[in-house]
């Protein structure tokens, strides 16, 4: 049963991710990548990750996305129409992303314990436990981010802001 | 049961993907969804290998991603609006004017 | 898992589906006839007595009408928008107790799915719901359409954020995200006669949520990504027949979802006076549960039977300026309360 | 610095058709919008739709038989459209009706009043979306049209005032039952202020909403409450005064804000003011004729018909001839609930109109409209379009 999961929610984040990069309009790229992303949120599940896997579906889904999908509606622009498409990333780009690929994947292989077998249930990230962690010995990046995060929403109204 | 690797290598296959839709794309907020892709693609690592080691700590990386992902969203989204207030267009190459 | 647990879950999964598919046909009943006091007419009172058999015939009629999908709409989208927000009302009640603890055969009873994390399960899936109502928006291909797929996108992640900064208040006082465990910690009573809910040490947060709660479902005050009388029908305003209907079950159903979350967190959920025989003792906490939804739902009913409609950008104003920050004061309030009280 | 190089170089605005079929438009007004986002950069109102041809069709028919077209064209106010057209032709003839029938005419013409701006508040609430107030102003309407029926047969086109008086006496006890009704309002109206004019919500969408100002609205001519609610203070009953209306007293609401708001205050003062005013001509109806001696033009009463041979021939004579009205031109003006409703005839002796024109008030009122909602939002002009209180039929005709 664990298996059959695991190989669902992959495909369909892959199938959802080759969409992203193959659809035209926008905001069928954004569905296929909200897609990705609940996909992603089960594998957190099933890695025992239940506060990421909320968080991601809360925070990523639920709120990036959401702006994402609210600004490709506001400025309602269709279709791109495709102009001076690099020749060089077409014929180069694709076969060096697979070598990319290719490395990354022995390299996993080499690295990775070949045993190691994920087990439903076999490690439980408490939230609490997380909450201590982040409170305690991850208190100044905590800071820190809460001061970018800051930054960018006075960035973000700064941008936005019409001027009158 | 299933072996970690697998999970490493799904989420290569989702960097590699979003790498793709970064370079193949001309739509600027579908490149921009790209960069997201990879983000979470590199979440899923950091969640298996907190599998792995059975620590946290990797689950608390991928919450500070989320956190440095939304304000990128915040800022690269206004970005975008101003830039399609003055050009009109989400093609990035339409946007050249310090390309030379 | 055995197979007798499995068939005996899925056994229980439909049922509840069906109970709630059930109470939200007469949540539409109850809206209509309470409204239609509160302002001096009947209601429905034709279809079966008191209108009781109205919800079915309401089903028939929206079941055979002609199903109308206008030419210029983004087909794919168009089609998935209803039943995304069905289906995120619907995953809503998994994590739901609607009673203890109640084994029959090794399976809870009154509970899908007891998660640790029930409350945040809760607020991703409703999180997912505006993307029903803004793709439909979005993808019906209509200016009014689009205005309320635009209004409410904006108004859901600003009012999220309320609604969920409003119940750190009761998780810090309760200690877990478990609905569970929140409820188990507000058993019993002070003197007797004052219960240990929620409510009354977190009125300030209670007030949030449910304020929150409000604009998340898209209810008036708040109702303005289908305000009638400026947007026709708001987001839906292209669909008909079940699709239009889909787009209604999913509000009334977050309704109940809403009004099952502010009494599992404040109210108590099935906490009340129990006696009698042991078939009694168990039906009663149903009972205190089911008038608790009741009266929420009453409430919410009462609010859009007076009030008027606020305007977008007041709604933000008040959903930022207002509403947040009460919201962080509480925060703030309760854990200093919970801090010193650990001391 | 870099604001300049943000700066919008092409606007991408939407044209939105709003109308003639919305629910708030109040029957079928065209508005083309010009929206940037939500913000109304320009407003244009398209009307004709409702078009009848009603002042073409009134050179048809005889003087009498217009009647019932003029309460057609505001189906609101059909009683006070009556009494402009009446008061017109009998200023042509001369006739001066006896003071009973001129007090009923005040008195029903202000339950019209009534009537009317309670129509303007439950579809302004709805609008802002107080659905409830709308129930509640709709069930005291409903009274009002029952008095309306008693006393005419109709609910809404009474066709109850005619050139010389009334076109019958009012049923028995029909004085005691529009004091029972009446009895009851003030409890009514203050049971729409309590849902309404301390509420935050309503307050906060009204408010500085919406505003015209003194000098526009003389630009513009408007007239009525929405003028009044911006410091003009003019109101024919009193400073016209016509079908002795000098004879009662009562206040002329004003506000200076010309807001939303104020035009809501103005028409629930006015709605008590009425009350007053009803109130009066209950207890000092005079007795006496409700039609003027004159037998050319007012069809004969009650049963003289039958035994009269002269009664039967005048009846023939009115209804198949009409009357002949002296040739000349004339304008009168009464203030509907709406401003200043004006009906300009002009006679060329024959028992037909030579022309009828009228004067609108809400014709002139949907001129403002743009200036009160262009830089606002959508929901700000739905609330302007309620807080004008137009009527379709009266603007096309």
């Amino acid at each position: 049963m664990y298996e059959a999961f695991f190989f669902l929610f992959a495909l369909a984040a892959v199938g959802f991710a080759v969409n992203l990069v193959l659809q035209n309009h926008p905001i069928h790229s954004a569905l296929s990548l909200i897609g990705v992303m609940a996909s992603l949120a089960s594998l957190y599940l099933m890695l025992g990750a239940e506060f990421i896997a909320a968080v991601q579906v809360i925070v990523y889904a639920g709120a990036i996305m959401v702006l994402f999908v609210f600004v490709i509606m506001l400025l309602n622009a269709g279709e791109e129409e495709r102009t001076n498409f690099s020749r060089l990333a077409g014929t180069l780009g694709v076969p060096l992303i697979l070598v990319l690929l290719a490395s990354i994947a022995s390299i996993v292989y080499r690295i990775a314990p070949s045993d190691e077998m994920v087990r439903f249930g076999d490690f439980h990230g408490r939230t609490a436990d997380i909450g201590r962690m982040l409170f305690r010995t991850y208190l100044l990046p905590f800071e820190i981010v809460s001061i970018l995060i800051l930054v960018a929403l006075v960035g973000a109204v700064v941008l936005a802001r019409k001027e009158s | 049961m299933i072996p970690l690797s697998y999970y490493l290598v799904l989420s290569a296959i989702l960097f590699c993907l979003g790498v793709a839709g970064f370079l193949l794309q001309r739509n600027i907020v579908t490149i921009f969804m790209s960069v997201e892709l990879m983000l979470n693609a590199v979440n899923l690592s950091f969640v298996a290998l907190s599998y792995h080691f059975r620590l946290l700590d990797g689950q608390i990386f991928v919450f500070f991603v989320m956190v440095v992902a939304a304000a990128e969203a915040a800022v690269g989204l206004g970005i975008i609006i101003a830039v399609f207030r003055n050009r009109e267009s989400l093609n990035v190459d339409r946007m050249n004017l310090i390309k030379w | 898992m055995t197979t007798t647990v499995l068939l005996f879950t899925l056994l229980k999964v439909i049922v509840i589906v069906f109970v709630v598919l059930t109470a939200v046909a007469y949540a539409v009943w109850f809206e209509r006839k309470v409204v239609a006091r509160l302002q001096s007419r009947w209601g429905p009172t034709r279809v079966g007595p008191h209108g009781l058999l109205q919800p079915l015939a309401d089903a028939i009629k929206l079941l055979t009408k002609e199903d109308i999908t206008p030419a210029n709409v983004f087909r794919l989208v168009y089609f998935l928008a209803p039943a995304l927000s069905v289906i995120t009302a619907l995953l809503a009640f998994a994590a739901i107790p609607f009673g203890p603890v109640t084994l029959v055969g090794g399976v809870d009873l009154f509970q899908i799915a007891n998660l640790d994390i029930g409350v945040l399960y809760i607020l991703s899936i409703s999180s997912m719901g505006v993307y029903g109502i803004a793709l439909a928006g979005w993808s019906s291909n209509s200016k009014y359409a689009l205005l309320g797929g635009l209004r409410s996108s904006a108004q859901m992640i600003s009012y999220a954020l309320a609604a969920g900064l409003s119940l750190v208040g009761v998780l810090l006082l309760s200690g877990s995200l478990n609905l569970r465990d929140i409820v188990n910690a507000q058993a019993g009573a002070t003197w007797g006669f004052i219960p240990h809910w929620n409510i009354f040490p977190q009125l300030l947060g209670f007030f949030c949520f449910l304020t929150a709660a409000i604009a998340q479902t898209n209810r008036l005050p708040f109702d303005l990504p289908e305000a009638e009388s400026e947007l026709v029908a708001g987001y839906h305003t292209e669909y008909s027949s079940m699709k239009f209907a889909m787009f209604f079950m999913a509000e009334y159903a977050n309704m109940l979802t809403v009004s099952c979350m502010v009494t599992l967190l404040f109210l108590g959920g099935w906490h009340g006076p129990v006696f009698g025989p042991a078939l009694l003792q168990t039906m009663l906490p149903l009972l205190w549960f089911s008038l608790k939804v009741l009266a929420l739902l009453f409430l919410y009913i009462w609010i859009r039977g007076t009030l008027p409609r606020f305007r977008y950008d007041q709604l933000m104003a008040f959903g930022w300026k207002f509403l947040f920050p009460l919201a962080l004061v509480n925060v703030l309030l309760t854990s200093l309360i919970v801090a010193y009280r650990a001391d | 610095m870099f604001q300049e190089t943000i700066a919008p170089v092409g606007k991408r605005t939407m044209i939105l058709n709003m109308g003639p079929q919305h629910p708030s438009t109040h029957g079928v007004l065209h508005l083309i919008l010009e929206l940037d986002g939500e913000t109304i950069l320009k407003a244009t109102a398209d009307i004709g739709f409702l078009h009848t041809g009603i002042e073409k069709t009134c050179e048809a028919k005889t003087y009498h038989q217009a009647i019932t077209l003029t309460e057609r064209i505001d189906y609101l106010c059909p009683l006070t459209n009556n009494l402009c057209y009446v008061l017109a032709v009998e200023k042509l003839l001369g006739l001066e009706p006896p003071s009973r029938a001129q007090w009923m005419r005040v008195m029903l013409n202000e339950l019209t009043r009534i009537g009317s701006h309670l129509v303007w508040l439950g579809t302004h609430a709805n609008d802002i979306g107080a659905t409830t107030v709308l129930l509640y102003c709709f069930r005291e309407r409903e009274e009002i049209l029952n008095l309306f029926e008693a006393v005419s047969g109709q609910r809404m086109m009474t066709s109850y005032f005619r050139v010389g008086g009334l076109a019958l006496e009012p049923p028995a006890g029909f004085l005691k039952r529009v004091e029972k009704v009446m009895a009851t309002f003030p409890d009514h109206i203050d049971e729409y202020e309590e849902l309404l004019t301390r509420n935050r919500i309503w307050m906060a969408r009204t408010k500085s909403v919406g505003i015209l100002t003194k000098e526009d609205a003389l630009d513009f001519a408007v007239s009525g409450p929405t003028a009044r609610a911006s410091g003009i203070d003019w109101d024919l009953r009193r400073d016209n005064p016509y079908s002795s209306y000098d004879k009662f007293s009562f206040r002329v609401p004003l506000r200076a804000e010309g807001d939303i708001y104020a035009r809501y205050i103005v028409r629930m003062e006015e709605m008590r003011e009425s009350l007053k005013i009803v109130r009066q001509a209950l207890e000092g109806m005079p007795e006496g004729p409700i039609q003027v001696n004159a037998p050319a033009v007012v069809l004969p009463q009650g049963d003289n018909r039958k035994t009269e041979m002269e009664a039967l021939i005048q009846q023939f004579k009115i209804v198949i001839d009409g009357f002949c009205v002296p040739p000349g031109e004339v304008y009168q003006a009464v203030e509907s609930p709406r401003g200043e409703m004006g009906y300009y005839i002009v006679s060329d002796g024959t028992a037909h109109p030579y022309r009828v024109k009228v004067r609108s008030p809400s014709f002139a009122n949907l001129q403002a409209l743009p200036r009160l909602a262009e830089g606002r939002l959508l929901s700000d002009l739905v609330a302007c379009i309620g807080s004008i209180d137009i009527v379709l039929g009266e603007i096309d005709r």
